[in-house]
């Protein structure tokens, strides 16, 4: 048995790996859902989901059932092999493109193969990223063409030409780390930016590092990251489906499941980007205090612990029976989490890094949720003319000047 | 180990249908991909002997042939957009006249 | 710098003269047309001055030089500008320049009134130039683009009024002419350089004085190239049978006629027979052509002269009767006295038809002497130097032409078995010469006026047309007395002073010769009263115009051979262009051949245009036929033993 | 039949499928998809072959950039399926076997002159983007620059070519 596992290790692990991660970031998206509609109620004043299960929190699952029961009409004549491979397009582009992030520092060995956090390690992996993205437009533009439906014709049109415009900028926006950090893999990118004591000034962000080679890539996160919200079709750069204007634009025509595919493609890419944004600019899974902070390191259960505990007497006086039950237990579970941490240092250690990373991620997500309660839609010819004639000038410009301070460095 | 005859002879079947398309497709739009595609199989002969001979040249060159396809690209499908709104056909049997 | 180093400064000033005048004279006022013209031809006088002064105080050693090299070909075809400097030379160029340049000055009195004032003085630069570079040649060929040259020069000159027909017609008529002459004279070019390997005066004619004389009567390349020199030379100096373009050449203005058509151009013929007098004398029955030639030129012209109206028609043909004359002295071997002829020729002739201008521009521009008449009194000055001009044409003693027609006479008379017929036509010639001359002084100056004062105002010409005359009056007088001792036993200076080139001539000083000499000096004196007397004697009391009959009539009209030559040459010449050359060859033939091509091409097209079907799937298919073979070459050498492995 | 060549397999009968539809296929669109799964096999292949940048451009530039805008074109224009009109008789009668006979020709060329190649073919070493860069930036910069400008003259011509005149 063992030796059979041994054998196949190269095979087994990562398929079990990229099984894990798929189910992991599937939950993510639908409790994203959840979040979204929550902050977004609470910054309009409202209550937001809470009928189904307590705070709503099984509104997701409901969803999803919802998704898989509906009917699923097929419209008249529209391309059938298009119409049908489209979501498919997305959604895969949307998960594999989670494939090459490293998600945690740790190398570990099982069956004695040796693998790490994240499923595949490639050294161009942020290349392969951007190839990803780039095929990205496909799912949408086809699904708009496919449905033969004038709608959803001008939204795959527009998101086309949305996409094509804004990677321009996405890809230049990122010149500026590659120049810093002379590899295209995001693990070195990160290691890149772990300067000891320096702590979160050694991040792209700030581009402070040991050997004096490296400049603030402020700019370039500002454009990397409007280019991502556009690419990812979020508002305000969310034409491609703008309600007001095009229905539901490329997928006005899809129902249930499909169109499930393109709304978790949607979430998938959110937090791919939000990912890559960690990774490229925030250090990814280091942590923002100089190194000889250790203290620093009980700061998960400093945050698990009395949270844990407020849920508990929260829950204690919740409404429904199954809330009183269901939320002190989960506070119950944070709780001894957060203390189980604080008394065995080396799971203690290992959590470090995933825990920044995902700190962080969680951030950029809210940020999401928060521009699109906060912010209104572009006009299109606005948004082209803000990517070519702002996004791309600065990006180039970022680019310019890194370049620039570099080789002033160096000599 | 994949000998380079086998990448060779794949990038000559590409490029002969690549030709077959050019000649045989009479959508202006395709015909411009078939010549997409006999570029990429010169491409593929490229990296192929690069690798073969142990020289990143040919790399070089296929990111030259990259370039200049994207610049063929713009200007081709510029004209093609012009030849469609005059001409009411993408059929290239149908534009046949030597004016717009 | 010496000038003889630098000949081609002479050659220069006047075609710098001709440029700038040509060029921006339009715009400038006469007097600054004059300075240039003037400055330019003076200024190459004076050179060719100090140039003679270097050339005697250097021993009289003949001088050449190449100055630029111009064309080569093949091994031994070289040709250079080269000029070259010798006694010949010497009187040319002082011939040339002197006269040119009094003519120059009587052209501003003469033409000031005309319209191209600029034109006519860059155009008298131009032939200045030209006829320089002819005198100054060392070799046949540049002597050839002079004698172009002048021929140009003079075809612009006679059409200079080229508003008038006639005027063109006479210049067309030259120009033509003179090509037949031309013609001639290239062919001897060639037979000389095919036979000598070169065109250099001095490297054939020393071959030639190695080669054997041909006898009379026979025709070896020497007699054949020399006669087809003189072909040109009669050509260039109206001798029977192509002298038909000089008398309608007098369409040009005066000075014109004075300068080219009796002074230098027209003299270039006898020039270049002197020139190449080795080959003449190595050629006695091509000397003996030339000397038939020139006598019978010279009586025949002389005849026709006799009853010519135009005042400046007599003169035409008293020029082509005296270098009938020089050609004779030519002929029988006195290229010595030919020469001199030739110089006291430029000086009397110049100087007569200078003063007819004179008297056609007091005359308000008429010519016919039926309309003129005792104008003595009336141009007092213009009389005087006319009646110079006529005794020194007409041989009396001591005036220049005494000394040159005697000169020429006496070698007449001792050359040959026929001499003593050339001498006896000579001397009737010179009878008639003697009798028109004076005829025309008769009719001109003396008698009673037959024009209407109201309409004519006579007047005396200004002085920058009289001083001219003056001096070549005096030369016309003086010119001859250089050979006067030879008279009384003494030697002839001149045929000294052109010894090293031409040699001694037949003439000893012997005692027989002597006496001989004296009495046939007496005997053209002779001759030249009796002309004078029979002139007298007809037109003193001036007589009416003459009625047209019999051989009067065929005289005045030349004894029709302007009619025969339309007949027998032009007419043919002109049915056979229009009927063979135009209808057939241009039409036919070539306008054919282009047609022809033209629509073949055009079938060509239109059987390949089907490739052209505007279709692109065709056109991709033939793309595609040029990258086959394009693969095939490229790819033959790894190939070919596949492919047969695939055959076999 | 080792792992590589397996692999080399799948992705060349990939590459040949895509290239074989994309001349079956009626309409543009298909056509498309199918040369970019053309592009995208090729783009395996290369990494197979360790030319990893040159695969990522690949996709980037020519799948995510050029058939991009290849597709946008056929929406924007809404091309319908192709008329199989066959006005050229020329193509009609003498197109396959000259396409046949060129690649025929190649790929004998090729089968014969593979003595120079080491036949050993390539051994998967990664061509590193730096070996790339330093080539193209320094022995390579002039043509680089001027496809810069070529660039600049394309993206000139195809707006002057895709504004409407008014």
């Amino acid at each position: 048995m063992s030796e059979f596992l041994t054998q196949y290790a190269f095979l087994i692990v990562p398929i079990v790996k990229i099984v894990i991660l798929v189910l992991i970031v599937l939950t993510v998206d639908a409790y994203l859902t959840w979040l979204e509609r929550k902050v977004i109620a609470h910054i309009q004043a409202r209550w937001g989901p809470y009928r189904v299960g307590p705070h709503g929190l099984l509104q997701p699952l409901a969803d999803g059932v919802k998704f898989i029961l509906k009917e699923d009409p097929l419209p008249a004549n529209v391309d059938k092999a298009t119409y049908f491979i489209a979501p498919f397009i997305t959604l895969m582009l949307a998960l594999t493109s989670l494939a090459v992030i490293p998600f945690g520092p740790q190398h570990f060995t099982i069956f004695g193969y040796e693998t790490h956090v994240g499923i595949a390690d490639v050294n161009i992996s942020l290349l392969v990223l951007f190839a990803i993205t780039a095929l990205g437009v496909y799912g949408v533009a086809l699904a708009g063409w496919a449905s033969n439906n004038k709608y959803s014709l001008l939204g795959g049109l527009r998101s086309s030409a949305q996409m094509i415009s804004y990677e321009l900028a996405l890809t230049l926006s990122v010149v500026g780390v590659l120049l810093i950090a002379c590899d295209f893999s995001l693990r070195s990118i990160i290691d890149h930016q772990e300067n000891g004591n320096l702590g979160l000034l050694g991040w792209n962000l700030f581009g402070f590092s040991k050997d004096g080679i490296g400049f603030t890539q402020i700019i370039g996160f500002f454009c990397f990251f409007l280019a991502a919200i556009a690419e990812t079709n979020r508002i305000p750069f969310d034409l491609p489906e703008a309600e007001s204007e095009l229905v539901a634009g490329y997928h006005t025509e899809y129902a249930s499941m499909k169109f499930a595919m393109f709304f978790i493609a949607e979430y998938t890419s959110m937090i791919t980007v939000s990912c890559l944004a960690t990774i490229l600019f925030f250090g990814g899974w280091l942590s923002p205090f100089p190194a000889s902070w250790t203290f620093t390191h009980y700061l998960p259960s400093l945050l698990l612990i009395p949270f844990g505990v407020w849920l508990i007497f929260d829950g204690i006086r919740y409404e429904t029976i199954f809330g009183r039950i269901l939320l002190p237990g989960v506070g119950a579970v944070l709780t001894l989490l957060g203390v189980a941490l604080a008394l065995f240092p080396v799971v203690n250690e290992a959590i470090q890094g995933p825990f920044w990373f995902l700190g962080k991620v969680f951030a950029f997500l809210f940020f999401y949720i928060w521009m699109r309660g906060t912010l209104p839609r572009f006009r299109y010819d606005q948004l082209m003319s803000f990517g070519w004639k702002l996004l791309l000038p600065v990006a180039i410009a970022n680019v310019v000047l890194t370049s620039a301070y570099i080789l002033w460095r160096m000599h | 180990m994949v000998p380079t005859n086998y990448y060779l002879l794949l990038s000559a079947i590409l490029f002969g249908l690549g030709i077959v398309a050019f000649v045989f497709k009479r959508n202006i739009i395709t015909i411009f991909m078939a010549i997409e595609l006999m570029l990429n199989a010169v491409n593929l002969a490229f990296v192929a002997f690069s690798q073969a001979l142990g020289k990143a040249d040919g790399e070089v060159f296929v990111l030259f042939v990259i370039v200049v396809a994207a610049a063929e690209a713009a200007v081709g499908l510029g004209i093609i957009i012009v030849t469609a709104r005059n001409r009411k056909s993408l059929n290239v049997e149908r534009v046949d006249l030597l004016k717009l | 710098m010496s000038i003889l180093e630098n000949l081609w400064i002479i050659l220069l000033l006047p075609l710098l003269g001709s440029a700038v005048n040509g060029l921006f004279g339009s715009k400038w006022p006469n007097k600054a047309v004059n300075w240039v013209a003037l400055g330019s031809t003076g200024l190459s006088f004076v050179c060719a001055l100090e140039a003679v002064r270097e050339f005697v105080a250097g021993g009289e050693q003949a001088f050449r030089k190449e100055f630029v090299g111009w064309m080569s070909a093949g091994s031994d075809f070289r040709i250079g500008l080269d000029l070259q400097f010798d006694q010949l030379t010497v009187v040319m160029v002082l011939v040339v320049t002197g006269v040119g340049f009094l003519i120059h000055i009587y052209s501003t009195g003469y033409m000031a009134h005309e319209g191209g004032y600029y034109r006519f003085f860059s155009y008298l630069n131009l032939f200045m130039f030209f006829m320089l570079t002819l005198v100054l040649a060392a070799n046949y060929v540049v002597l050839f683009v002079g004698w172009e040259g002048v021929g140009l020069c003079s075809y612009l000159l006679i059409g200079f009024y080229f508003l008038r027909k006639s005027a063109t017609d006479a210049g067309n008529k030259a120009f033509i002419v003179n090509r037949i002459g031309d013609f001639g004279f290239l062919l001897g070019m060639f037979l000389l350089f095919r036979t000598f390997h070169t065109l250099d005066f001095n490297g054939i004619f020393r071959q030639v004085s190695l080669l054997p004389r041909d006898t009379l009567g026979q025709f070896g390349t020497l007699t054949v190239a020399s006669l087809l020199l003189f072909m040109g030379a009669t050509g260039k100096s109206a001798q029977i049978p192509l002298y038909v373009w000089l008398p309608d050449a007098m369409e040009g203005p005066t000075p014109v006629s004075a300068l080219i058509h009796a002074a230098t151009m027209v003299t270039a013929g006898v020039y270049v027979v002197a020139r190449s007098h080795v080959l003449y004398t190595h050629a006695p029955s091509a000397m003996y052509v030339v000397a038939v030639i020139g006598c019978a030129t010279a009586f025949f012209a002389a005849t026709i002269g006799l009853v010519q109206s135009d005042i400046k028609k007599v003169l035409a043909y008293s020029t082509v009767s005296q270098l009938g004359y020089m050609f004779l002295a030519c002929g029988v071997g006195a290229f010595g006295a030919g020469i001199f002829h030739l110089m006291t020729h430029a000086f009397f002739k110049a100087l007569l038809f200078l003063s007819a201008g004179s008297v056609i521009h007091a005359m308000g521009g008429e010519q016919d002497m039926w309309h003129m008449g005792g104008l003595r009194s009336k141009i007092t000055v213009t009389y005087w130097c006319m009646l110079f001009g006529t005794i020194a044409i007409a041989g009396f003693p001591p005036f220049a032409a005494f000394f040159s027609k005697d000169a020429i006479l006496f070698s007449a008379y001792n050359s040959g078995s026929n001499g003593k017929i050339l001498y006896a036509v000579g001397l009737l010639a010179a009878v008639l010469t003697s009798f028109y001359m004076f005829r025309l002084i008769w009719l001109t100056f003396y008698g009673e006026k037959r024009y209407d004062e109201h309409r004519v105002h006579v007047h005396e010409s200004p002085q920058n047309m009289t001083i001219p005359l003056m001096i070549l009056a005096f030369l016309s007088l003086t010119g001859g007395w250089i050979a006067l001792p030879a008279l009384f036993g003494g030697k002839d200076y001149f045929a000294e002073f052109l010894s090293p080139i031409f040699g001694m001539g037949e003439v000893a000083g012997s005692e027989s010769m002597q006496s001989l000499e004296h009495t046939l000096s007496l005997v053209a004196v002779v001759a030249a009263t009796a002309g004078l007397l029979v002139a007298w004697r007809m037109y003193a009391k001036g007589a009416g115009r003459p009625k047209m009959e019999g051989f009067y009539k065929v005289l005045y009209n030349k004894y029709y051979v302007d009619e025969l030559y339309g007949a027998l040459v032009v007419g043919p010449l002109v049915w056979l262009s229009r009927n063979v050359l135009w209808k057939v060859l241009d039409d036919g033939v070539i306008d054919g051949a282009v047609n022809g091509i033209a629509s073949i091409s055009s079938a060509v097209g239109d059987t390949v245009r089907h490739t052209q079907s505007g279709n692109t799937r065709s056109y991709a298919v033939w793309v595609l036929v040029g990258a086959l073979v394009v693969f095939a070459i490229i790819f033959w050498p790894i190939l070919h033993p596949a492919l047969f492995g695939v055959v076999r | 039949m080792t792992g590589p060549v397996i692999i080399f397999f799948v992705l060349a009968a990939l590459a040949v499928l895509g290239a074989v539809s994309l001349i079956l296929q009626r309409h543009p669109i298909h056509s498309a998809l199918s040369l970019i799964v053309v592009m995208v096999a090729l783009a395996g292949l290369y990494l197979l072959m360790g030319a990893e940048f040159v695969a990522a451009v690949q996709i980037i530039v020519y799948g995510g950039a050029i058939m991009v805008l290849f597709v946008f074109v056929i929406m924007l224009l809404n091309a319908g399926e192709e008329e199989r009109t066959n006005f050229s008789k020329l193509a009609t009668y003498a197109g396959i076997p000259l396409a046949v006979a060129t690649a025929g020709l190649i790929a004998a060329a090729i089968v014969r002159s593979s003595g120079g190649l080491s036949t050993a073919g390539p051994n998967g070493a990664l061509t590193s983007t730096k070996t790339l860069s330093m080539l193209l930036f320094l022995d390579f910069v002039y043509p680089f620059e001027l496809t810069s400008f070529l660039i600049l003259v394309a993206i000139l011509g195809a707006i002057v070519l895709a504004q409407r005149e008014n």
